[in-house]
């Protein structure tokens, strides 16, 4: 309980600190100790597997990609704001009104279901897939419901990564020289096969 | 519904979601950096994230935990393009100053 | 009673001829001017004289009685679901018939010699064997929708012939404005017509005089409407405007139609539409009370003008006003009767005043004429004639058709009328000796300077300029027509002018017995003064008006000195009579001017302005709000990110509630 | 081991799907062997795949199959929609200028096969978690196609594309967590019970949810992403974006109306999307007035007529979803034909867009394509005899069926506005007094070939208006 | 047989595009050829020559379903007639494309009015906007008058559109024009209304009337004479066939707002046209006037005067045809249409001179010729409903139109001749023959008229006698919806009542 209040606190914190970094990096900074703290709340949830994937993924791959893109375009000057700030004056009340009625729609979701929600439990309960609490967010429990009842998501997925990948290379290599990007494209597509192969193994 | 296997009311944790997920928010609108746009971008998405996994556990249903997984998995390669096209986009223009990149409009 | 008016249905073939060979004449005319040339004239002339024989032919047949029957009826066809035609002989259209063909004949005749340099001739007689047609149409129809076509033809006719000479700008308004007018008196009509057809449930005559008060209540307001179309056509206040203007037109189509035939349509209407006057009183008041206006207002208008051709017009007006007020009153024979003599006398003048006009090239101003007994005797003669036939002398045909009319409005009670007629009688005698004495003694004054003589002088130059511009002469040619051709018909029309009325002395009369049975009989309290008492005063004011006339224009120290007398009175006429009454003028400013001015008003203002300018303030608002839509687009990413937050925000505040309130 | 769940039956009803995805790694593969190929080779093979997946979804068309435990319904409904799906990606494939960078055709056609693959995904999927991969898997590929060309409009574009679009999936995630939290399962299915019906998460879930849908859709005011990113696509790009994405989104719209609303919720729920809908025919033809690029107008167009499509389901008769259907189809072919002519047009095809200077005076030069271009205009207006005539018939007596006068009255109100602007483009085909433009054309025989089909079936529609009967129920 | 009347001008004005751009000849004798074949057929083939081709069974019943039998059959026949004596006029820089838009109308046109499906009836209505707009593109003088005509017509398309959806679910079927069945309801009233707003735009009434001066004035004369004549009608013929078997009631619930709007218009009309200099506008503002009187008359539903709207509206086409065409050959010989510039053209072309006054008279409601007998049935049909003050008001501009017609007439053919005039021949015989059927129709239609009113009866029949109002038939949709959907549901039944 103390451990979700402190959570919860580092997550608040961190995401601000996220959205209010002066420099690229720190928000980076930020992200990383935001997605720390969300993987502990997920263990906390019993979600294990979902825990390391999010360390791993998040922390590991995504944010390095970011790191790596700041490098890149850090050589410039000054590449993130160059003119005025041309958000209307308006832009502020308006987005402390939206702020302060998604206020309201907190009260609201958080106040209200104490009344409305209980009484559904009973009956709602019985009729979702549920599964034993033991066994509950493992990685077993886990990978059997990715390959057998929602296999088909997971083969789509390869879809969404191929076109990631294929994507990035058609905009990144743009510029540059026809053969190389072609080559690179093979050899990054073949890795992505491989990758996909692998995990439909497992 | 088995809200007994939370540590803490389901109530904290909708909210603490929903705060994350207005944080994301504000900062899409708030920042100018494309990269912090696309952060936050990613703070929104992992407030879902922590909703569907809470609904996971109360429900005791990993259709959830499944899911917060494909979103990563989607995150990923989304973060994976948008940083390609910040770089397009900074090949032309030498910044990625967003309010710059206004020639389209009307 | 009132039905035996109507005539014996059958097959008259002759009513064909009568009614058909002047459309042929016209036709022919029309179509083959350029080969006919002045044979079009005689062409036009045979086509007349063809329908008069055959009305001639066809008196038997229009006396015929049958039952309560009187005349012929031929069924024509259907014209619409419940609207029959036909076409009606009977002893009234029968007059019509003759006068319009006869006199017509002779004025076409005249016509002849009197176009006999124009380049147009065929056209103008296409036109006025047309006008015949539809005179023709209007008296021989049976019905009131016939009788509206004919109405509306001659009209039609009017405003041809009045604007034949359309590059003259005059002729071409005074063309529009008698052709408004009429329309105003088609519309009168056509609303009784509206009238009747509802009420009564049929258009024929018959059938609507069978029964005058099926009309009821509204017996009175289609005697109102007809009479504004009869007002209109036959120049009776307050429509009376356009009669002198028409006289724009060549002189004979003046004679033809502007005095023998088509302005006495009103009479003719209300003399056939006598049931329906028999039956309303308040009708008759009306309509008496107009006639006698006319008549009198027409005679002091005759009084302010100096156009020979004005003065006529004016001394139209003012007999058909007793006509009208004749048959207004009831005395139907009395007014038809005027309307009979009243043909030839004023065709007579008219074709005589041609005569004049003819010689002294087209100058119409009396106060240039002078001595013209010696250069034109025919005309001189037969005009005389005419005059005395007009102002009532004893013997002459308008002493004994005026003496019915007055007596007439007296025998029916409106001693007023009495009054205004014996009145009107000495007026018309002393303007119409005074135009005989001034045109005809004396010594010519057609040299001297206009203004000597009062004229203004642009006013009557330049009408004189146009008049004689307007002539447009063969080239090959430049010969007078033999003489003949004009004197001839005058001649006719001067003796008729003067023997026509001996059919019509006392109640035994061949006259009376013609119309025996043509009009509602009613019998009538004794009137309080004699027809004797009456015939002796017309006679006195006949001779008051006459002695003032001869004293100020005929006597030999008058003729002397004619040219300084006619400047002082030219310049002391009352202004009134001059302008009219103001009634022109009166006209334009209530009537014309407004009528402009709102439709400048709507069509310069009102219409793009206000009508389309809210059709345009929508598309500008259009605009505007293209422009709003599009301001969002700034192009801003983050302030795209915003509207989709806020309206994220509007729906979640949508949901929260709904979600919460069920 | 684990046992397979599935059996041949559910894979087959995404064998489509796979065969254009596999098509994908097959142009891939072709490109990688065979270097000197120019474009054409992609292309051809990449509409030879889609007919082949449109020929073997034909065949499931008729029957009702409830695959992979109920994440993929595929039955009429689905199957119409992949066709269309299909239909619109072959012909915005024909649009491509394949010689111009060849070298790149094989990488585009692969992320558009895939986009076609995700939206047809969408077609048929009946639960949380197929509909937004779908969805992704859509919008990934349309984020890189987006900025692909090499001006700074389209770099532009794909930024803004895939902020904007990122931060909608937010929106929809987060409305998909708590559809989740209220029902206890990803399944549209379990959504439609009162019991749900009676949880704040439901609404607020189902709220968010269709924010995001309507962000796909651009409707007012989720729409504003739409005009830029049309503008600033490639053209075959626009094309294709301007009716998959409506096509995909309107699926799952349909789906979630007809299959995911608990008894007596619907009205309530939906009241705020029809709202929206309404507004978009106002705004999105108010937005048309003062264009001066093809493109842009026609993405403002798509506005209002999506908001006319989405109309069509006011009320959920049962018959709305055929009309929508059928509009939806006509619009496909209205649209894509109009994309034809401007592609033929476009003076320079992978630069500055398609400036309507390019319009003026084409009645002169070439009048088949005017009148082409003239037909399209008049089909998106409304006129008769096109199916956008008959459509927007259907579509109004559906309104006014349905209790939903006040949509009937705005939809005309928001054909009248918008005659104003394709107006203004036919005239200035046809005005002598306009100066003309003279440019080359496109050398696109396909792009021909597509224009003359789009014409044919315009007209075919209005007089054999045929919509699918069993497109209900849509969940099983 | 009736689809012929409509497919072949428009596949034969479609064919004249193939043709080169100077072509004079080929596409004049093509078009006469088309509008005489098809003023023709149905003289000679007689009955109704029906086509009928099921087109919706839902959401309500709808059909392909043409025939000139009935009130169609002499709109057809005038409209023949018009095309025939427009193309027959034709003699332009562009006479190929202005032949090929004359038959492209005229084969809408024919669309519209030989329609017995409502359905059918829309989609025509709005067809027939297109070749008029692409005259205004091509001729126009002004940019913004094709707007003008389209975006008002297209406006009052769309609520017909409306209407029509609303009729059809209502009434579960749209092909019933030459039926009656009186709709009653709260909702019959309202899409009246729709249909009423289109038929007025187009006819055109007091405040939608905008576009059709400008229009009149700025299309070539021989479109707009077919536009004038016929296109106009097609409101009147909405409210004849449409208006009364369906909504006598509901056209009795407007009753006073149209009447008070026709009888505006006819004054309306009638002041503007008094003072106009525009020849053209002249013609165009009668218009306004005249049609205003057809509009009372329908609305005063009184069989005689619906009879007389029938007749009137033919004479009405045929002297508007017939006036725009020689205006046209005045325009084409002296460059202006101005009245402040024109002037004495009679002395030098008799022939224009006698066309022009005949139909000027025609148009003056000259008794004897077609316009008179419109008038006098049509009023007497309104007096005798009791409509005594509209019938006396519409008499004032019976007078007004007398003098601006006159005006119009005398200012251009009389006074004297104008020295600045630069061409001054008279009418060519093609020209002549193109005014003559038209003048001719006019004198016997007004010398007899009975022969066209026979054939009006049929319209006029279902107004006089009592409706019997019935309640609509639901119509039945496809299976059962899934979802009850409660407050949709609720108003469906409301609407359907």
């Amino acid at each position: 309980m103390i451990l979700f209040y402190i959570l919860a606190f580092v997550l608040i914190a961190s995401a601000i600190f996220v959205i209010t970094a002066q420099k690229a990096v720190y928000s980076v900074v930020g992200l990383l100790v935001h997605f720390a703290a969300l993987a502990i709340m997920y263990f906390s949830l019993a979600a294990e597997f979902l825990a390391v994937i999010q360390i791993i993924v998040y922390s590991g791959a995504i944010l390095m990609l970011f790191v790596f893109v700041i490098a890149l375009l850090s050589s410039g000057v000054a590449p993130f704001s160059v003119g005025p700030n041309r958000l209307p004056k308006i832009a502020g009340p308006v987005l402390f009104g939206v702020i302060v009625t998604l206020g309201f729609l907190v009260y609201g979701v958080a106040h209200i279901p104490a009344a409305a929600v209980h009484p559904i439990t009973a009956s709602a309960s019985a009729a979702g897939p549920v599964g034993a609490a033991n066994v509950f967010g493992s990685v077993a429990d886990f990978g059997k419901a990715l390959f057998t009842t929602d296999l088909l998501p997971f083969e789509i997925t390869a879809f969404i990564l191929m076109v990631a990948v294929i994507g990035v290379i058609l905009l990144a290599g743009d510029s540059a020289p026809y053969v190389q990007s072609r080559r690179r494209a093979r050899i990054v597509e073949r890795d992505m096969r491989e990758a996909i192969l692998r995990a439909g193994e497992e | 519904m088995h809200e007994s296997l939370l540590p803490v009311a389901l109530v904290n944790y909708i909210s603490l979601s929903l705060v994350i997920f207005l944080i994301g928010v504000a900062g899409v609108v708030l920042r100018r950096n494309p990269l912090v746009m696309l952060m936050s971008i990613e703070l929104m998405w992992n407030a879902a994230n922590l909703l569907f996994l809470t609904f996971a556990r109360v429900w005791l249903n990993n259709a959830g935990h499944i899911f917060a997984f494909l979103v990563i998995t989607v995150a990923a390669a989304e973060a994976a393009i948008g940083l390609a096209i910040v770089v397009v986009v900074f090949r032309a223009r030498q910044n990625v100053d967003v309010d710059e990149v206004a020639i389209l409009k009307g | 009673m009132s039905n035996h008016i109507m005539g014996v249905p059958g097959s008259y073939p002759i009513l064909f001829v009568i009614w058909l060979v002047p459309l042929l004449g016209a036709v022919l005319c029309w179509a083959f001017g350029p080969q006919l040339k002045r044979f079009a004239g005689v062409l036009g002339s045979a086509a007349i004289g063809i329908s008069f024989i055959a009305a001639l032919v066809a008196w038997g047949i229009a006396t015929q009685t049958s039952g309560a029957q009187t005349g012929a009826q031929q069924p024509l066809f259907t014209w619409l679901q419940g609207f029959d035609f036909g076409l009606l002989l009977d002893p009234l259209s029968l007059i019509w018939v003759f006068i319009i063909t006869g006199v017509g004949f002779l004025i076409h005749l005249y016509s002849v010699g009197y176009m006999w340099n124009d380049n147009a001739v065929a056209r103008f007689f296409a036109y006025l064997n047309f006008f015949v047609f539809a005179m023709l149409t209007l008296v021989l129809s049976d019905n009131f929708v016939g009788l509206l076509v004919g109405w509306g033809l001659v009209g039609l006719a009017s405003y041809f012939l009045i604007g034949f000479w359309f590059f003259k700008p005059s002729a071409v308004a005074a063309a529009r404005k008698a052709f408004v007018i009429n329309v105003v008196g088609d519309v009168g009509i056509m609303f009784a017509i509206f009238i009747i057809v509802t009420k009564a449930g049929s258009i024929r005559f018959a059938d609507v005089f069978a029964n005058p008060h099926a009309l009821d209540p509204w017996l009175f307001w289609t005697c109102v409407f007809l009479f504004i179309g009869a007002a209109a056509k036959s120049a009776q206040l307050p429509l009376h405007t356009w009669l002198p203007d028409a006289m724009e037109g060549p002189t004979p189509v003046s004679a033809l139609i502007h005095a023998a035939t088509m302005v006495t349509a009103g009479v003719y209407l209300v003399a056939r539409c006598a049931p329906l006057w028999s039956a309303s009183q308040d009708a008759q008041t009306l309509v008496g009370t107009v006639g006698a206006l006319t008549a009198l207002a027409g005679a002091l208008l005759g009084l302010a003008q100096w156009d020979i051709k004005r003065i006529l017009a004016y001394s139209t007006m003012s007999q058909i006003g007793y006509m009208i007020m004749g048959v207004g009153v009831g005395a139907f024979s009395a007014g038809v009767a005027h309307f009979f003599t009243h043909a030839f006398f004023k065709a007579c003048l008219f074709l005589g005043s041609g005569i004049i006009i003819h010689e002294l090239a087209d100058e119409q101003d009396i106060r240039l004429m002078g001595g013209m007994r010696k250069r034109t005797p025919v005309a001189f003669w037969a005009m005389g004639a005419a005059v005395l036939a007009i102002i009532g002398f004893p013997g002459f045909a308008g002493y004994f058709s005026k003496d019915q009319v007055i007596f007439g409005a007296l025998e029916h009670g409106y001693v007023w009328m009495w009054a205004v007629g014996l009145l009107t009688a000495g007026i018309t005698a002393y303007y119409m000796l005074r135009l005989f004495f001034v045109t005809f003694l004396g010594s010519y004054r057609g040299e001297m300077n206009p203004a000597d003589v009062g004229i203004q002088t642009q006013v009557a130059a330049s009408a004189a300029t146009i008049a004689h511009e307007t002539h447009e002469p063969h080239a090959e040619d430049h010969a007078h027509a033999p003489a003949w051709i004009m004197a001839v018909p005058v001649a006719i029309l001067g003796f008729f002018s003067f023997a026509a009325g001996y059919i019509m002395i006392g109640p035994g009369s061949p006259w009376a017995q013609f119309f025996d049975r043509s009009f509602p009989h009613e019998t009538l309290p004794p009137a309080t003064i004699s027809e004797g008492v009456t015939t002796g005063l017309a006679v006195l004011m006949l001779v008051i008006g006459g002695a003032i006339a001869y004293q100020r224009y005929a006597t030999r120290q008058a003729l002397a000195d004619a040219p300084a007398r006619l400047k002082r009175e030219s310049e002391t006429l009352p202004a009134i009579l001059v302008r009219l009454y103001y009634w022109d003028d009166l006209i334009e400013l209530l009537v014309v001017r407004p009528s402009q001015r709102l439709g400048e008003f709507f069509g310069r203002w009102f219409d793009p302005h206000f009508v389309d300018g809210v059709v345009r303030e929508v598309v500008l608002t259009n605009r505007f709000l293209g422009t709003l839509v599009r301001s969002f687009q700034t192009g801003l990413l983050r302030a795209y990110a915003l509207i989709i937050v806020f309206g994220a925000a509007c729906f979640a505040v949508y949901y929260a509630l709904e979600g919460a309130l069920r | 081991m684990i046992s397979n769940p599935y059996t041949w039956a559910d894979w087959n009803a995404v064998f489509p799907l796979f065969i254009v995805g596999g098509t994908a790694v097959v142009i891939l593969l072709v490109d990688l062997v065979m270097r000197k190929a120019n474009g054409w080779v992609s292309i051809l093979l990449g509409i030879a795949g889609l007919i082949g997946a449109a020929l073997v979804a034909a065949q499931s068309y008729g029957q009702t199959r409830n695959a992979f435990g109920g994440g993929f319904v595929l039955g009429g409904f689905a199957v119409v929609l992949q066709e269309v799906i299909i239909i619109s990606a072959i012909f915005s494939l024909a649009l491509f200028h394949a010689t111009r960078r060849p070298e790149r055709m094989g990488g585009v056609v692969a992320l558009m096969l895939w986009a076609t693959s995700g939206a047809m995904l969408m077609a048929g999927a009946a639960n949380l978690m197929t509909i937004f991969l779908g969805l992704e898997l859509l919008s990934l590929a349309l984020y890189c196609l987006c900025a692909l060309a090499e001006r700074p409009t389209s770099r532009e574009a794909g930024l803004k594309y895939l902020i904007l679009s990122s931060t909608a999936s937010g929106f929809l995630l987060f409305g998909m967590a708590m559809l989740f939290g209220a029902s206890g399962s990803v399944s549209l299915a379990s959504l439609a019970t009162p019991a749900v019906a009676a949880n704040p998460l439901y609404w607020m879930g189902g709220g968010l949810f269709l924010v995001g849908l309507a962000f796909k859709l651009s409707l007012v005011p989720f729409h504003v992403w739409s005009p830029d990113v049309y503008e600033g696509a490639p053209l075959p790009v626009t094309a294709y974006m301007s009716v998959v994405t409506k096509a995909g989104t309107l699926a799952v719209f349909a789906r979630f109306v007809y299959a995911a609303l608990p008894g007596g919720a619907s009205h309530a729920l939906l009241m705020p999307f029809f709202i929206i809908a309404g507004i978009s025919m106002i705004a999105g033809n108010l937005g048309m007035l003062a264009q001066t690029d093809m493109k842009r107008l026609l993405a403002y167009s798509g506005i209002a007529q999506i908001g006319y499509i989405v109309a069509a389901l006011a009320g959920g008769t049962a018959l709305g979803v055929r009309y929508a259907i059928y509009y939806l189809v006509a619009y496909m072919f209205m649209n894509l034909g109009a994309f034809a002519v401007v592609a033929i047009c476009s003076p320079t095809p992978d630069e500055e867009g398609s400036r309507i200077e390019s319009f003026h005076g084409l009645a002169a030069r070439r009048p088949a394509l005017a009148a082409a271009m003239t037909f399209f205009l008049l089909a998106l207006a409304g006129f008769p005899p096109t199916a956008g005539f008959l459509g927007k018939i259907l579509i109004l007596s559906t309104n006014v069926g349905a209790g939903f006068p006040w949509l009937a009255a705005l939809l005309i109100a928001g054909t009248a506005i918008s005659l104003y602007a394709y107006f203004k483009v036919i005239r200035l085909m046809y005005d002598r007094h306009v100066k003309a433009y003279h440019g080359a054309f496109a050398r696109l025989p396909l792009a021909y070939v597509t224009m003359a089909i789009c014409v044919a079936l315009v007209v075919i529609m209005t007089f054999y208006p045929l919509t699918p009967s069993n497109v209900l129920p849509l969940v099983k | 047989m009736a689809l012929i009347l409509i497919l072949l001008p428009i596949v034969a004005g479609c064919a004249l595009f193939l043709l080169p751009r100077t072509d004079r000849t080929i596409s004049r004798v093509t078009g006469c050829a088309v509008a005489a074949i098809t003023f023709l057929l149905p003289l000679i083939a007689g009955g109704g020559g029906t086509f009928a081709a099921r087109w919706l069974s839902r959401p309500f019943t709808a059909s392909l379903h043409w025939s000139w039998g009935g009130p169609a059959f002499w709109i057809v026949l005038l409209l023949a007639l018009c095309t025939f004596c427009a193309v027959l006029a034709t003699n332009m820089a562009q006479t190929r494309t202005m032949v090929a838009l004359l038959l492209l109308l005229e084969g809408t046109m024919m669309g519209v009015f030989m329609a017995r499906d409502i359905l059918a009836f829309a989609l025509f209505w709005d067809l027939m906007l297109i070749p008029p707009f692409f005259a205004l593109v091509g001729w126009g003088e002004h940019r913004d008058t094709a707007w003008r005509y389209l975006i008002y017509n297209f406006s009052g398309g769309l609520l017909l559109l409306l209407s029509t959806a609303a009729f059809g679910v209502l009434y579960g079927s749209t092909d019933v024009i030459g039926t009656s069945h009186q709709l009653v309801g709260e909702w019959a009233p309202w899409i009246f209304a729709g249909f009423a707003v289109a038929f007025a735009v187009k006819t055109p009434l007091f405040p939608v009337h905008t576009w059709m001066p400008a229009t009149y004035s700025d299309t070539p004369p021989v479109m707009v004479s077919v536009v004038s004549s016929v296109q106009s009608k097609a409101g009147l013929f909405g409210f004849l066939v449409i208006g009364l078997p369906f909504f006598a009631n509901a056209m009795g619930e407007w009753k006073w707002l149209f009447i008070v709007l026709s009888l505006i218009s006819l004054l309306y009309g009638a002041f503007i046209a008094l003072m106009q200099t525009d020849a053209k506008r002249i013609v165009a503002y009668s218009s306004l006037s005249h049609l205003g009187l057809i509009v009372l008359a329908i609305f005063s539903q009184n069989p005689i005067a619906i009879q007389g709207a029938f007749i009137y509206i033919v004479a009405h086409a045929l002297f508007s045809a017939a006036l725009f065409l020689v205006l046209g050959y005045i325009e084409e010989r002296e460059d202006t249409r101005s009245l402040v510039r024109l002037g004495g053209l009679g002395k030098v072309n008799p022939k224009l001179a006698g066309a022009f006054t005949i139909a000027a008279l025609a148009a003056l409601g000259l008794p004897g010729l077609a316009g008179f007998v419109g008038e006098i049935v049509i009023l007497t049909g309104v007096f005798k409903n009791g409509f005594f003050w509209p019938a006396l008001i519409a008499l004032v501009p019976i007078v007004l139109a007398s003098a601006y017609m006159l005006r119009l007439l005398q200012d251009i053919i009389n006074g004297p001749e104008r020295a600045d005039i630069p061409e001054r021949r008279d009418l060519t015989w093609i020209e002549g023959l193109a005014v003559a059927p038209l003048l001719a129709a006019l004198v016997i239609l007004g010398v007899y008229p009975h022969a066209v009113l026979s054939a009006a009866a049929t319209v006029a029949a279902p107004t006089g006698s009592v409706q019997v109002s019935s309640t609509f038939r639901r119509h039945e949709a496809l299976g059962a919806p899934t979802l009850a959907l409660g407050g949709a549901e609720f108003r469906t039944e409301r609407l359907l009542k």
